[in-house]
């Protein structure tokens, strides 16, 4: 008897204790941050969107290595000897066309481990976080500087280069074998 | 025709019409929902003759409690739904004769009975009158009633009781 | 769709004028099946909670699919749950929405190479509004989203299309 | 009320459908327009939030949105659904809700019906609600909406009888069943009112107060367990039944489950108003009187009745964002080994106090 009445006591009484802290409640001033209209700083090393800043991206290909999803994509045409691709800012010289430098960024982990190798820093991430996209496509992004005909002819210079030098050392061989033919008879008499 | 009228042929109608469903419906479910358009019915015109107690106690006790009561029972058995409720031999030609005769009966009575017609009056309320005759003139019956009720509930609650607990 | 279905040939002031009213409705009325895959789900649930506050743009969350008009995949949706997923999608009355959250539910994420358990993407079984990226997005990226959803039924129209 | 409408209209039949009509247009659709967006903001400010903000100025425009999209969903029903009960059971809820406003005294000019059962009334056609419940749960041909309306069924059924014990309890110290009648006693200055021993005088109407205010609880628990508001929800418990009875309703049978419980949130509320907290009686006494202007006082009267009740359903939004859900055996353990008995002997001892 004595514990029900208690317990009837405890219910009324536990009830009006969770009561009054909701009623606190309803007149603290709310911790709601208004999204659209007001947006929390970020922490400096926040990791979000990828970037990559092509004028020092040196095509070396090891962003793509480190990758653990494999969400980046490179091409890379080696430039002609003619071509003067200009230096990064830490002072590199630049020997590739990156024809194609793709990150799918609906793939990617925001892991961060593609900035470490980078030796020109020049793929990092930025603060952005708002870049919905309707469509999945448009998730892929292309970071390369040349267009489509641009990287297509690059890759033709120097397919036609590397023919050339094929042909110049094929006829630098082929001269090398026949002057090798006419020395050919006197060391052959010595043996 | 006015007003009260209107209202009496339409409980009136909404009683038969679902009391016939409860009759004749193959689904126990639709009988026992229908059953509740039946007691509404007749709390209906309950109001109508100016009982207003009864009329509310038929709407809290049936339909409140006692079909609620039966629909839970007819939905906690498995698969009542399904089972063909309607009898397999039905004697028509019987029941035919019987039922016009009774009616015949009741018809004639309807008629030859010389029926005490006084003026419509505002129904005054009848719980007072109720609550003073029941604790007055019919008090034996009425305790007497509330005794069997309480012998009912304890039998009840004996045989639920679980053996296990003493 | 439902209503969308039945499309005007041409429009005049007064169906314009109803539509708006209608988008509108729907737009600030997305109430959300509560359903949780993965870690974006935890991501979720801090969106519905004090700081980020879904129902600031009217989302609440429902049990039941029959009165959701949202449903955000959060998290990692393995081949088992795909098919619960298509089930409730179409449990949903029309019209109704879809946000895909974070990047395994975008086109399988880390999985998309080897997870031979992980669907690559939800929208190879149920069509996708609006994709969030982020692994998993940042509650604001995923309110950002809802906002990009909203101007996408803001523009719905029951003119027929004159592409 | 009869007599001013009958006068405009010039029909008795269509005063009464326009006096039937006034409390859904005046008070149902508003109130549960209303109660509904200060359901949303009391829930966001208690859990330090903001709650709808986006439409119209604070989102006071929200549940107009919410009611409009309804009407654009697709209204599903399954084909396995029975479809006549299915289609019924939202109406048959609304009418039992909605009944109980015809007995409402919402102010001395305003009563739907001065019927002499009044509080019996209104716990009478509450029957109805359970039976659309329990309609609506089979029909859905799922077991959580089966699971979910036998649950409320049970609940509701259980709860009525410490309701009307203490019900009796009030009726026993007013002497009627008539709510009108028993707000008229309450009358004005709040020292009157049955929460506070009634209108009388002497030792009795000391003894009576702590009686009156157990009634209070054990009338207001009741009653909230009879809408089935938090935290005894169970019957649409979302971790166990996902919506209870109406899992499988969409679009505008939606919205009048979720229309008639709030109208039955207002409706409880004004019982325990009018039961024991003066019905529509103002605590200071009147402007009306004070001022010589006897026309405004009906409409002081509204103004107390709507307050004190959405007082009352604050009360519950209150306990609803406070309190988590009971298991279904604490809540049978609550109504048949607390409640019941409790109403019992309070009913027995307020019986003795009025006899002295």
């Amino acid at each position: 008897m004595k514990e029900y009445l208690k317990n009837t006591w405890e219910g009324i009484w536990t009830v009006l204790v969770g009561m009054k802290v909701t009623l606190k409640h309803l007149f603290v001033p709310s911790v709601t941050i208004q999204y659209p209209d007001v947006k929390l700083p970020l922490p400096e090393r926040a990791r979000n969107r990828l970037y990559v800043n092509m004028d020092d991206c040196i095509g070396c290909d090891q962003c793509a290595r480190a990758c653990p999803v494999d969400c980046i994509e490179i091409e890379t045409v080696k430039a002609l000897p003619t071509d003067d691709l200009g230096v990064t800012s830490n002072g590199k010289k630049k020997a590739l066309w990156v024809t194609k430098f793709d990150i799918d960024i609906a793939k990617c982990c925001y892991c961060g481990l593609c900035t470490y190798p980078c030796p020109t820093e020049c793929i990092y991430m930025t603060d952005v976080y708002e870049f919905s996209e309707y469509k999945r496509e448009d998730l892929i992004y292309n970071f390369s500087v040349l267009t489509p005909q641009e990287a297509e002819e690059k890759k033709k210079n120097y397919e036609k280069f590397m023919a050339e030098k094929a042909a110049a050392k094929a006829k630098a061989a082929a001269a090398k074998a026949a002057q090798a033919k006419t020395d050919n008879p006197n060391n052959s008499d010595k043996k | 025709m006015n007003l009260y009228d209107i209202i009496f042929y339409l409980f009136a109608a909404i009683t038969i019409v679902s009391a016939f469903i409860v009759v004749n419906a193959k689904n126990i479910v639709y009988a026992a929902f229908s059953l509740l358009f039946t007691f509404f019915g007749v709390s209906g015109l309950y109001v109508l003759l100016g009982a207003d107690f009864i009329a509310i106690v038929q709407v809290m006790v049936y339909i409140g409690g006692i079909l609620v009561l039966l629909l839970f029972g007819v939905m906690l058995t498995h698969k009542i739904t399904s089972v063909d409720i309607k009898a397999g031999s039905v004697q028509t030609i019987p029941a035919v004769i019987i039922i016009g005769i009774f009616a015949a009966l009741l018809i004639g009575l309807m008629y030859s009975t010389h029926w005490a017609v006084n003026p419509a009056e505002i129904p005054v309320t009848t719980t007072k009158s109720l609550g003073k005759t029941l604790v007055t003139e019919y008090v034996l019956i009425f305790e007497l009633l509330g005794i069997l009720l309480l012998v009912a509930m304890i039998g009840a609650a004996t045989i639920a009781r679980r053996d296990g607990d003493k | 769709m439902g209503l969308l279905d039945r499309e005007f040939s041409d429009g005049n002031i007064v169906i314009a004028k109803t539509e708006d009213l209608l988008n509108w409705a729907r737009l600030s009325s997305l109430w959300q099946l509560s359903f949780g895959l993965a870690c974006c789900a935890i991501e979720m649930m801090a969106t519905s909670a004090s700081h980020y506050d879904f129902d600031r743009f009217g989302v609440i969350p429902r049990p039941s699919p029959r009165q959701a008009d949202i449903i955000i995949i959060s998290g990692t949706v393995t081949l088992k749950m795909a098919t619960r997923i298509k089930r409730l999608y179409e449990q949903m009355p029309d019209p109704k929405y879809i946000i895909s959250m974070g990047s395994c539910s975008n086109c399988g994420g880390p999985y998309w190479e080897h997870g031979y358990h992980v669907l690559k993407g939800v929208d190879r079984v149920i069509p996708v509004d609006v994709y969030v990226p982020g692994c998993p997005p940042r509650p604001e990226a995923l309110l950002e989203g809802l906002i990009k959803l909203q101007e996408k039924i803001r523009h719905e129209t029951l003119r027929k299309k004159t592409a | 009320m009869y007599e001013y409408l009958n006068n405009i209209v010039g029909n008795e039949v269509i005063t009464y459908f326009v006096v039937a009509a006034l409390p859904l247009f005046l008070v149902v659709l508003p109130f549960a327009l209303i109660a509904v967006l200060a359901e949303r903001k009391v829930s966001a400010h208690m859990q330090d939030r903001l709650g709808p903000m986006r439409v119209g100025y604070h989102g006071i425009l929200q549940t107009v949105a919410d009611i409009l999209k309804l009407i654009q969903k697709e209204d599903i029903i399954i084909p396995q659904a029975d479809k006549k009960l299915f289609n019924l059971a939202p109406f048959l809820v609304f009418i039992g809700s909605y009944a109980v406003f015809a007995a409402l005294p919402f102010s001395s000019k305003f009563i739907g019906t001065n019927a002499e059962v009044g509080i019996f009334y209104i716990l009478a056609v509450s029957g109805f609600v359970v039976a659309g419940i329990l309609m609506g749960g089979w029909a859905s041909d799922n077991k959580y909406s089966l699971l979910g309306a036998m649950r409320s069924a049970a609940q509701i059924v259980s709860y009525e009888i410490p309701t009307a014990i203490v019900v009796l309890t009030l009726v026993m110290i007013t002497g009627t069943l008539n709510l009108g009648t028993m707000s008229e006693q309450q009358t004005a200055y709040f020292w009157n009112w049955n929460i506070l021993g009634g209108a009388g005088e002497g030792i009795q109407q000391i003894l009576l107060i702590p009686f009156m205010v157990v009634a209070f609880t054990i009338l207001f628990i009741s009653t909230l367990a009879e809408v089935n508001r938090t935290p005894f929800d169970i019957p649409e418990a979302e971790s166990e039944l996902v919506a209870g009875f109406h899992t499988e309703y969409s679009g505008m049978k939606f919205a009048m489950f979720f229309l008639a419980e709030y109208a039955n949130m207002f409706a409880v509320s004004a019982i325990i108003v009018s039961l024991l907290f003066g019905g529509y009686q103002s605590p200071f006494g009147y402007l009306g009187n004070t001022l010589g202007i006897p026309a405004l006082i009906p409409f002081e009267q509204l103004f107390w009745f709507l307050s004190k009740g959405v007082f009352f359903v604050f009360v519950q939004m209150w306990l609803r964002w406070t309190l988590p859900r009971l298991r279904v055996d604490q809540l049978m353990t609550v109504c048949w080994k607390y409640l019941i008995p409790y109403a019992v002997f309070n009913l027995l001892i307020v019986g003795i106090i009025t006899l002295i």
